[in-house]
């Protein structure tokens, strides 16, 4: 086991995958000799040659077009997107194509790409470096969005995704790049599409993805010393949606709050609450509370800790879950786990994904796609 | 100062196109002399024609069901033959077709049955045929964005070895978009072998084209990204055809992408919904129906008695027969405005199932719930 | 009073507001000699000249960004985009510029445009045609965005929009465009603010927005056949939102279904449902349902009726709401409006829009600005 | 063919820039006869000189604080001193500029407070001059962006009868994008007087320009949109200064606005973050720094025996008091990485209260209530 960073085992992967499949291409702005600005595309130009991993002129939709193009005829193209905020001139793309062409095709035409976003704040960036649009890309039917949370996902999703037919949004958590795991590579973790259970609790499910997975984690610690017990589900997958792992957690709780860095109205969180809300509505001791950004344009360096939720935040949400009983007298306790449930959906996956809490399960990566 | 810059070597030293358009055949179908470009021979040049013949027949098919409400909606391609024909025809089979919605022609030239070549227009799916097949990409409505599909078609079929290149049609309003850019630039950065052909139609819906570019012609913005640009008569089929074939030669050979602005007029309206007499004058019409593309090509074949009344019978009956089985296989097509008469039901082609089963690969557990919500409404369920 | 449709409305405020302001320009992709492919400017360039009115170069973000430096210096620049997903091309401008110059500039520079969309389905429109794109904007702080769902709303919220200091993205249903109502215009209806009852009832709340309106009201009245009293809610305006209008309803019926065209996914019903349940969550007698598009790329003309909400749609999903005592045998009845209630905005307008129920108040438009 | 289209007259007949830049002053600070474009009279070149030499004291000063961790980023102007204040200074007061992040040197030639022009970098909000002001766009991050905005304002100006021209900066990289594309048509079409200014030196970030454009030069782009196209030594103020006066001069005339490229380079790394031993080759550093923009000028001036080492001393220590000043106003400053050293707290410029402002006109209750929420946890409640 070695210290990896999560731009350690992106790297990696993306090494890997070039090394598996010739059809595997990586570009972007400044991924070739300088390895990225973040240094995930670190040495694959050196080992890969310009021909497979190589710097595009300095055009978002042109990037995320011609990648269209490569994945039309046999590519399998890796794009990088420099900042979440210059990904927006490829929304059109993004939208009205790569989302479509599947449909539009009656599947004749598949575009198995990855985009690869760094998102979020958190690292002192100036305007325009710290955005999370998650729910931009989350709201489009035909793509695949997933942001790893840790170093083992890094690796085994950005892996998955690139393998995957349907193009994925892949969002990086920048400011966990530099997070450290305990790790060999390659790892394979649960598949993408499933949301985990990272740490178990009865009382609280505090449901996070990406940046805020660790911030969730330090607060169910913090929580624990104030007495509650918190569960922690890791989205991964933001679209698809895991319901059965979320509902299965909720439904045992009976309180959950959901927290991302993305200004709250509108986004995602409104998502998992709404459907959340829906599927377990008689478990529920308290509405599903959503902790976000403000709903401002991300601030600048000096000012952006007042605008990321932090544990406090958290903690403050659940304080707010309502738990005396008589803090609402008419209210009496809902039923709990044995009621029966909203028709809800319970197929998104064989197994329940709630119970595996292995956190990475090392096993080799079979080279060749499934 | 010495320029430290390596900047790629541009292709061969450009040069501007005339603000004269290259043509081979004048509008009363005589030969012009270019030394540049060769005339096509004979059997193209009839080939030319024949297919010319068809599609306007074709054309005029489906203007008239757009007319009688069985297309959803119709752009037209009337006037603009020479263009979308000689195009295509200058296409080796294994090249790629870049098409936008103004194209239906261009597809039926490309050999895609002219019924699959309606499907958007009609209003059953957003595309017809298997792109793969026919290797021509979906018909393309958000203006200028698949021509970096073509650059990226050909830079992955360049790297497997392949000898593909890819021909893009786009409209004189399109080369407004930022898209149109990226996309000349990245084709001429990595030297793929794409050939953006500009119909100029002289109207993006109701603007001209000189509310869209201040430029001598479209085609100078071609040395502007290192590459070659021409300027050529989109109503002369020969000239078109030729002019194509030789840019995708210099293209495949190593020279390039190139700019072709081809000088055509739309004669129809925009689409059937259009009123073009609130922004243009009819005359402008007469003007260019004087240079029609058809009747030109035909007076060069018949002046050197490559074609006589017989053939011309022909090739008129075959485009007929064409025509009335289009007629034919849409007859039982109920009208596409499916919301706002919903009282006229009739089968689409595609049963509601089919929303759901191409969205991923694999649908997933909230698209199949919503399938079957939608079986269990129909059912009554 | 004349029979006026929502087109008209829109064109006569473009025309009053081109009268009142010289420094209102209207321009687009064929909004001058051919007055739009929905003839919202007909006659705007004929009477105001090519000055006022006229045709850009066919560039989404060049005309959005050209606006930006219009308004930057004492312009007011009304743009139109010709359909919702050619809006996309303009999407950087709108969330890295539009929305946050005010705030970039410390409110030295205000961007007072406005942004049209005609939106949504309906109207027998290939690919592209008919996206319902409000979550993308609602969810960007900066930007206000209305909608409105009759033909006094569509002058009144217009003319508002001209004259707002923020930058508006003003969404105009376009299967809506033909619609008619006897009209006197100029009219001024309720603040574009504010979210209004557009017919009351005691059941259920009822909240839709721009094309759904008209479906809401049908809705109703076929609801009301099978005997239950349906409110219906306009929201009107999309961000920000009328917290109190709609928590007042929704605490009074104990029901809520919130409608749209857009897919569900990610959708703006998420907020919706999210915020309307932790405002009134222990006066809700069933969770907050939704009601939206299949979560697939908006389908072909002959397809596009089995995407759409129908009113036989929401009338299922009111049938949802539990309305059987019995129906959850542990779940007794929630108590009601003499609850306590959880912390909520009740500051989003002085007065209780829903309580007004005027469908437009007719008063002539102050020829400038306030 | 006559050609029904009527596009727009374009500009004085269009000619191509040449590839060898225009040059007034050489390497070595001799004089370069170009009888198009006059060299600025001595009092100008001495202003030239001047505000180079300050410029570059500013971008030292600059440089250092973001390597004590004072800015939160600095990107360099050091060689591009030339560029940037020959455009500047070529402006009228009334005319606008719209600079990029790369431009901090040419705020402060444009009169703006050099605390206030650090703003950005110092993380304390994303722009700190009133734009308004200064007739000083805010500084653009999100590249070509800001090219737009520059034809709507002098748009919007020439409606109400003012005479206001504008300069866009933009960098080598920026011209790939469709932002650029665009707002260069818009300009055309509109005929607005706009000078778009591409610095190009060399790279973008680690990106060669010969991995952005395969044509001749960066100039060449504009004939495409029937503009001017000007090539020019950007390391010479002299020459920046007269070819960005000409255009300007031009444009405003109704001449139509111009693309003027400018050879130069970053001497120093991107940001302070950036690693170009990575993509560069420090000899080609070296190569530039011999075509130094102020040494060139301090020679001729010296040369010309208008410039003694008295005048320059003058020069040095107003640009050491403005450095110092600089440097002593900043002291207070916490580091900026606001969140990932947490511990460090310094008052920042503004208050969390200020994040809820100017959102909008007037904070709807949503933000009302989310001011004081963060209000309330602050005081602890
Ligand atoms: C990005 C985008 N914006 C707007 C439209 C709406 N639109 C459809 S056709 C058209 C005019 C296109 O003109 P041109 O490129 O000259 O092609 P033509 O129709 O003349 O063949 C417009 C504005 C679109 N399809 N895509
Ligand atoms: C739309 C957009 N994409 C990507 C970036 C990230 N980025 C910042 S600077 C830069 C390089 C710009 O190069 P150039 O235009 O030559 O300007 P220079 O920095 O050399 O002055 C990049 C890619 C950005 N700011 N905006
Ligand atoms: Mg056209
Ligand atoms: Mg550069």
């Amino acid at each position: 086991m070695t210290e990896t960073t999560m731009a350690q085992a992106l790297n990696r992967a993306l090494r890997d995958a070039l090394a598996a499949d010739p059809d595997v291409l990586v570009y972007g702005e400044d991924v070739g000799p300088l390895g990225g600005v973040f240094r995930v595309t670190d040495g694959l130009a050196a080992e890969f040659g310009a021909e497979r991993c190589f710097d595009s002129p300095l055009a978002e939709a042109g990037i995320v077009g011609t990648a269209v193009g490569m994945a039309m005829h046999g590519g399998r193209p890796v794009v990088e997107m420099q900042f979440d905020s210059f990904a927006y001139p490829a929304f059109e793309q993004l939208v009205s194509h790569v989302a479509k062409m599947r449909n539009r095709t009656q599947g004749a035409v598949e575009l198995p790409m990855v985009v690869r976003i760094p998102y979020g704040g958190g690292i002192g960036g100036v305007e325009h470096h710290s955005d999370s649009s998650e729910a931009y890309y989350a709201h489009t039917p035909g793509l695949r969005v997933v942001t790893p949370g840790n170093p083992a996902d890094g690796y085994s999703m950005l892996r998955e995704a690139i393998d995957c037919p349907d193009p994925v949004v892949f969002l990086e958590p920048k400011r966990r790049y530099w997070d450290r795991a305990d790790l060999e590579l390659p790892v394979r973790t649960e598949s993408m599409d499933r949301a985990v259970v990272r740490s178990s609790g009865t009382d609280v499910t505090l449901i996070a993805y990406g940046p805020m997975v660790a911030t969730a984690l330090e607060t169910a610690e913090a929580a624990r010393e104030e007495g509650i017990d918190v569960e922690v589900v890791d989205l991964r997958s933001l679209s698809p949606f895991d319901d059965a792992t979320v509902a299965e957690s909720v439904r045992r709780t009976g309180r959950a709050v959901v927290v991302h860095e993305a200004p709250m109205f509108g986004g995602y969180g409104a998502e998992v609450a709404a459907r959340v809300t829906e599927q377990c509505f008689h478990y529920l001791e308290a509405p599903v509370l959503r902790v976000g950004g403000l709903d401002i344009p991300y601030p600048p360096p000096k000012l952006e800790e007042y605008y990321l939720p932090s544990v406090d935040r958290i903690l403050d949400a659940m304080d707010r879950l309502q738990w005396e009983a008589d803090w609402f007298p008419e209210a009496p306790p809902r039923p709990r786990a044995d009621a029966v449930p909203l028709p809800c959906n319970d197929s998104a996956g064989a197994s329940a994904g709630g119970s595996d809490r292995s956190r990475s399960e090392v096993s080799a990566w079979a080279p060749s796609r499934p | 100062m010495k320029r430290i810059d390596d900047r790629a070597e541009p292709a061969p030293a450009p040069t501007l196109p005339s603000t004269e358009p290259i043509r081979l055949v004048d509008r009363k179908g005589h030969r012009v002399v270019d030394s540049a470009y060769p005339t096509p021979d004979h059997g193209t040049l009839l080939t030319l024609l024949r297919s010319m013949v068809i599609g306007r027949r074709f054309d005029r098919q489906a203007g008239a069901l757009a007319r009688q409400g069985r297309l959803a909606v119709y752009p037209s391609s009337y006037g603009q033959e020479a263009c979308q024909i000689g195009g295509v025809l200058a296409l080796a089979e294994h090249d790629w077709l870049f098409p936008t919605y103004r194209d239906c022609v261009a597809l039926v030239t490309r050999g895609i049955d002219p019924v699959d070549t309606l499907t958007l227009m009609r209003g059953d799916w957003h595309n017809g045929y298997d792109p793969g097949r026919y290797r021509c990409a979906p018909q393309c409505t958000p203006l200028a964005t698949n021509a970096s599909h073509a650059v990226g078609l050909t830079y992955a079929a360049r790297r497997k070895g392949e000898d593909v290149a890819a021909l893009v049609l786009m409209g004189d309003g399109a080369t407004s978009e930022g898209d149109a850019h990226e996309a000349y630039n990245f084709a001429a950065v990595w030297n793929t072998p794409v050939v953006f052909l500009i119909q100029n139609n002289h109207w993006a819906i109701s603007v001209p084209v000189r509310k869209q570019s201040a430029a001598p012609t479209l085609a100078h913005k071609a040395i502007g990204y290192g590459m070659r640009g021409y300027h050529v008569d989109g109503n002369d089929a020969a000239a078109v055809y030729s002019v194509v074939s030789h840019a995708l030669g210099e293209a495949r050979a190593g020279g390039g992408p190139a700019i072709i602005e081809a000088q055509t007029y739309r004669l129809d309206p925009h689409t059937n919904s259009d009123a073009p007499q609130r922004y243009r004058d009819e005359s402008e019409v007469e003007y260019w129906k004087e240079r029609d593309p058809v009747a030109r090509l035909e007076a060069l074949l018949r002046a050197e008695g490559r074609l006589d009344d017989a053939e011309l019978d022909r090739v008129a009956a075959e485009a007929e027969r064409l025509a009335t089985d289009l007629r034919e296989r849409l007859s039982g097509e109920r009208s596409p405005r499916g919301t706002r008469d919903a009282g006229r039901r009739g089968g689409p082609a595609l049963s509601p199932d089919d929303l759901f089963t191409h969205v991923y690969a694999a649908a997933p557990p909230m698209l199949a719930q919503q399938r079957q919500a939608l079986l269990d409404e129909l059912r009554g369920v």
